[in-house]
């Protein structure tokens, strides 16, 4: 019997969503994790990715690249544009014919809603927006289990969650909580074409009209980079510097409330429990001590680049990456060698 | 106790660490504070709505006009009884909404 | 919704502790009450130190103690802490007269508290409308017969309403029984915080033997840095209330933010260890009325009565407020049930609900201490030169080890006079006896 | 006339959780409940859309007797019937046995009179799943639109529904046939400040409250613990997070530190494929 890993292989328009990726390199580091009880009971394991839309050839091919062993494709033009229901429909009916052991989903807002839906049409259990996955033993249960950690009660607590005696064991993680897995593009692998028969009963939503966002008008709420400026600053001029590292990064300037108490800002501008909740990709906090009140509202960012002179500043607990210097020296520093690069890559 | 010799000083306080154990059910809708004319902040001496709110919600501007988180406020009503121009519109919130203690 | 109108015979405005208890009594008496209360429950908008007291809980329940109330722990240790500047003096009382049966104070938490106080009133027949605010009056013909809230369609009708809105009495100022707003010298700011230790650090911290004991203490001196107010500290089941109120003129002068004042007197070298490693559950800021009879307004009009903190119902230094509030409820609850026997709900008719509260200590009181605020404010020395010498005089005596005894009186002696003239400092004396002798 | 409605849920308000330390679980006193804040703008929606268009709404939740506030609360926004689903048997119900549990209350409800439109709130804010909605939405056979933003219209003649939703690159229009279902953002209507005569009838308003037994007879292997292939192995509090890793610019001098901090940034794809966006 073969002990099947599966991950959904998520793409917009041909374009395969990093998450995929990131969750494949996942689903070997769990393959790898069973490779005892594999030699002791002879069984293999492998990785496939299930792959859903139209014209969707290069996905399959690409998800290969980032070790998939296998890929099951449902390629037809009802599943061009992504719908609830035909989509539910078409997973159920690959994992009732093939019975995978483990099931990852991306919790991207399709993948939320779809893992929702597939978990309880077949049956089984889901654990959603997990932040670290592995195999291990639960109690007395013969074989290894998916041990899914996630936070609840608005992160005040970590849980670890199993599905026993059901499968698929199936998870959702957001994208960018695991690292993305090296691309191997010489990688070989099985792509299957799977057919399924989608009735009209199934598609009774249609997608009538398509608006892109990018005039989303950059507001703090939305804005996918941000460089905030404190009280490190010493006085209202700092935020023009602020203002041409957020040009020179494409973002908009936040800033702590010590600033716009200082009258430096206006408050449209102020990020923490009594201004802005933001989750930028990128969140650069310059001179900003970091607060409780103004770590609320910004660690949810992916990636937090924080600049203080103090090495204890309670930034440094949130942030990924710090530089303990004077933002007057480290900014000006960062823009010419930004300009450098896209000088040199022009 | 230690034995210190000058009197004790006022420690900082970031009062939003205060606000951090607060329940407020936010009216989305009205604003139940309001400075009536601005231009009278500007020629107020000594301010002391951001001196003395117990929450700090009173935070000035540039150009020393007043700003209020109306959002942090406790409904104590020091402002409006200390503005020395009576330049507070000062109502409780609507119903249901504002500070709600959970402890009290 | 039916169009017809919405009709009561008692409207209460505020669901604390003076409006439960007025609509308990009149609901009691058959009457159809309903409480608005403008918060999300009754107890949400509603803050103090503090303790209740029982004598007022009993008046109103006899059963009061069957009916499991939600109370923090009984107050058996009770008084003066002395701060100065670095060092403190407990002058506190414990067993004899306060260890009666039942206490007679018990530590309560307002959210918890006064919710349980409104649901007695339900379950006497009173009606709460929560979440509703009440903005003005409706009249006919000069007479109030109900109130207007801020909700669509809001109109509420009753021939009598019972003001209990709290210390901001706008509703009281726009009836005109008063012709000011509350004033900066004769009302306190107090800030607290509710700090949550596990209940056997506090009984070790403060030497209670156990959770059934509690203290609800007076902390006079460095607590507000010689400005005209007072510190407090009560013991809850598992944490501690520690705030300092201040007259907003006196804090207006000093500059001092609140919270930074109370920030100090958590980290006095004698208050700090009392609190290490408390996490803390919850701050907050309310006005306390301290003008007494002086900014009383008047407690009745046409088809109206005022009581509790909206009618500057508060004695500070005995911290008597929240039982003046019910012992008023009570009487304004009686009175309504009175006017409607008579069917005549004029002023003239509800000026019993004054006479009653005559004959009771709560007017009487406020008339004894009507001096006591401006006393306060006019002998700041009892916030910081009496309290730093009684440290000053009580720590010399008891470390006086081998010093001349004659020397040593001196000296305490000097620890005053150098601080405050002898024969001022008596003065001081004979005027603090007269402010709260009422003379 | 349409019938709406809504699955709501009473949810202990996240943003003032305290755990206790010893035992690393939530602290529940002082904790208020309220009615989970993406349900309240769902019902005032459906309040909206069945004045518009004239009809009833109902709404449902599965809890504890206390939850009776929460329904009170949508009576107040404008529902008309509010079924309370509370049973010691549903304890320890995960996402899975709650679906079935809704599922099977709304296809009775469905059954005395014909529901078009079933809304959810987009999650909870204590458990933060986001499941629920859907695995209704797919027991029932309805079709789902997740994220809704808005509702342009609900055609009773032609059966059909014109729903905004919200994802990562845009927004879609999406034209559904009705009986359908729905997960809705903040954004989809403001709540409305009840008039006083609706207030006081929600705080007289006594919901329905349905066991396990009747009026719908649930099978008792697919709810509670029993009927919940999931369960919490282990729980306990946030591990404090370690400090960022750190780049001393005394020790690295400006451009070394500056150019060692770039280098680590665009390692992170996201980062990088952000940068690039700007060339």
């Amino acid at each position: 019997m073969t002990r099947r890993f599966w991950v959904f292989i998520e793409q917009d328009h041909g374009e395969m969503h990093p998450v995929a990726a990131e969750l494949l390199g996942v689903a070997n580091c769990l393959v790898s994790e069973v490779a005892d009880e594999l030699k002791a009971s002879g069984e293999e394991a492998i990785v496939e990715g299930i792959l859903v839309g139209h014209n969707v050839d290069n996905v399959a091919k690409e998800a290969l690249m980032y070790g998939a062993e296998r890929i099951y494709q449902v390629d037809d033009p009802a599943f061009e544009h992504y719908l609830n229901r035909p989509y539910t429909e078409a997973l159920t009916h690959l994992v009732e014919k093939h019975k995978p052991e483990v099931f990852l989903i991306g919790a991207t807002t399709l993948g939320r809603d779809l893992a929702g839906a597939v978990a309880t049409s077949v049956k089984t259990g889901l654990t959603a927006d997990c932040t670290k996955l592995e195999m291990g033993p639960f109690r007395k249960i013969e074989k290894k289990l998916l041990l899914a950690t996630r936070p609840a009660f608005g992160g005040n607590v970590i849980a670890t969650i199993v599905c026993k005696d059901h499968t698929p064991q199936m998870a959702t993680v957001r994208p960018r909580v695991f690292e993305t897995p090296v691309r191997n593009p010489k990688a070989k692998g099985e792509i299957i074409q799977e057919s399924f028969e989608v009735t009209p009963e199934m598609m009774a939503a249609q997608l009538v009209e398509f608006i892109t966002d990018q005039t989303a008008s950059l507001n703090l709420e939305y804005a996918e980079v941000i460089v905030s400026g404190g009280k490190g600053l010493g006085n209202p001029k700092g935020f023009d510097l602020i203002k041409e590292l957020a040009d020179e990064l494409g973002g908009v300037v936040g800033s702590s409330r010590a600033a716009v108490d200082g009258g430096w800002i206006d408050y449209a501008h102020q990020v923490g429990q009594t201004g802005k909740h933001v989750r930028p990709k990128l969140y650069v906090a310059c001179g900003i001590s970091g607060a409780i009140q103004h770590k609320v509202g910004m660690q949810d960012s992916d990636y937090i680049l924080a600049i203080n002179t103090d090495p204890q500043a309670p930034i440094f607990e949130v942030s990924t990456l710090g530089v303990v210097g004077d933002l007057y020296d480290v900014i000006p520093e960062m823009i010419k060698q930004l300009r450098a690069q896209k000088g040199a890559s022009a | 106790m230690e034995k210190n010799t000058q009197k004790r000083k006022l420690p900082q306080v970031y009062i939003d660490d205060m606000l951090m154990s607060l329940k407020y059910f936010t009216d989305e809708q009205e604003l139940h504070l309001a400075i009536i004319d601005p231009a009278v902040c500007q020629t107020c001496e000594d301010q002391p709505c951001i001196q003395f709110c117990p929450v700090g919600a009173y935070r000035a501007q540039d150009g020393r006009t007043v700003q209020i988180a109306v959002q942090s406020c406790v409904e104590c009503g020091t402002c409006r009884v200390l503005c020395p121009y009576l330049n507070v519109s000062w109502k409780n919130p609507r119903g249901g909404f504002g500070v709600s203690y959970k402890f009290g | 919704m039916s169009k017809d109108k919405l009709k009561y015979d008692v409207i209460v405005v505020g669901a604390g502790m003076a409006g439960s208890t007025a609509a308990a009594i009149a609901a009691r008496e058959g009457l159809n009450v309903a409480i608005i209360e403008r918060g999300v429950k009754p107890g949400s908008k509603n803050y103090f130190g503090g303790a209740l007291y029982t004598h007022a809980l009993v008046d109103i329940y006899p059963d009061f103690f069957d009916r499991k109330p939600p109370l923090e722990r009984p107050v058996t240790e009770t008084g003066f802490w002395f701060l100065s500047d670095d060092g403190l003096v407990k002058a506190t009382v414990q067993g004899g007269v306060v260890n009666s049966d039942p206490i007679d104070a018990y530590v309560a938490l307002r959210a918890e508290f006064d919710l349980w106080w409104a649901e007695q009133a339900v379950a006497e027949g009173a009606f709460i409308i929560p979440k509703t605010l009440v903005i003005d009056f409706l009249y006919e013909d000069g007479k109030v017969v109900g109130v207007k809230t801020d909700r669509p369609e809001g109109d509420v009708y009753a021939p009598v309403v019972i003001v209990c809105e709290g210390v901001n009495n706008l509703l009281t100022q726009k009836l005109g029984l008063i012709d000011h707003d509350i004033k900066v010298s004769k009302t306190a700011l107090a800030v607290k915080q509710l700090i949550s230790i596990p209940a056997k650090d506090i009984n070790a911290r403060l030497g209670l033997p156990d959770n059934n004991h509690g203290m609800a203490i007076s902390v006079i001196g460095d607590v507000s840095m010689g400005l005209a107010g007072l510190g407090f500290l009560y013991t809850a089941n598992s944490s501690l209330s520690l705030g300092v109120g201040v007259t907003l003129d006196a804090l207006q002068e000093s500059g001092i933010k609140p919270y930074e004042l109370l920030q100090r007197y958590l980290e006095h070298p004698a208050i700090a260890p009392l609190i290490k490693d408390g996490q803390m559950m919850e701050y907050g800021a309310h006005l306390i009325p301290e003008g007494g009879w002086t900014t009383m307004p008047r407690l009745y009009t046409d088809g109206v009565l005022v009581a509790g903190d909206a009618a500057s119902m508060v004695n500070a230094l005995h911290w008597e407020g929240t039982n003046m509030a019910i012992t008023a409820g009570k009487q304004a609850g009686l009175t309504a049930v009175e006017a409607h026997k008579k069917g005549d709900f004029s002023a003239k008719s509800l000026s019993t609900y004054q006479d009653k509260l005559s004959d009771l200590f709560v007017l009487q009181d406020l008339k004894q201490y009507r001096k006591f605020s401006a006393f306060l404010k006019n002998h700041p020395q009892f916030m910081d030169i009496y309290p730093t010498f009684i440290n000053d005089a009580l720590g010399m005596f008891f470390t006086g080890f081998g010093k001349p005894k004659r020397k040593l009186y001196k000296d305490i002696l000097r620890s005053l006079t150098s601080r405050r003239p002898l024969f001022k400092a008596i003065g001081d004396i004979i005027a603090f006896g007269r402010s709260i002798i009422g003379i | 006339m349409i019938h709406l409605l809504v699955s709501v849920k009473q949810v202990p308000d996240t943003t003032n959780i305290r755990i206790d330390p010893e035992t690393g679980s939530m602290i529940r006193k002082g904790v208020p409940a309220i009615l989970n804040p993406y349900d309240a703008h769902a019902v005032a929606s459906a309040a909206e859309w069945k004045k518009k268009l004239g009809g009833k709404l109902t709404v449902v939740t599965m809890g504890p007797p206390a939850a009776e506030e929460a329904l009170q609360e949508c009576i107040e926004m404008g529902a008309d019937r509010a079924v309370l689903i509370s049973d010691r048997a549903f304890a320890g119900s995960d996402t899975l046995a709650t679906s079935y549990v809704l599922a099977e209350a709304i296809r009775k409800i469905d059954q005395e009179d014909h529901v078009d439109l079933v809304f959810f709130g987009k999650q909870a804010i204590d458990g933060d799943t986001a499941q629920v909605g859907p695995g209704v939405a797919i027991r029932l056979g309805l079709p789902l639109v997740t994220y809704a933003v808005d509702i342009q219209e609900i055609n009773e003649e032609e059966n059909f529904a014109l729903i905004v939703r919200k994802t990562e690159s845009g927004k879609e229009i999406i034209k559904t046939s009705l009986p359908a279902a729905l997960t809705a953002e903040k954004a989809i209507a403001d709540i409305p400040y009840a008039a006083l005569p609706d207030l006081i009838t929600s705080l007289k308003y006594k919901p329905e409250v349905w066991s396990a037994q009747e009026p719908v007879a649930y099978d008792v292997d697919q709810i509670g613990l029993g009927g919940s292939p999931t369960m919490v192995a282990k729980s306990g509090s946030p591990e404090a997070h370690e400090p960022a890793e750190t780049i001393n610019v005394e020790e690295n001098g400006l451009a070394g530190a500056v150019e060692t901090a770039l280098g680590k940034m665009l390692s992170n794809t996201s980062v990088a494929a952000l940068l690039e966006d700007q060339q």
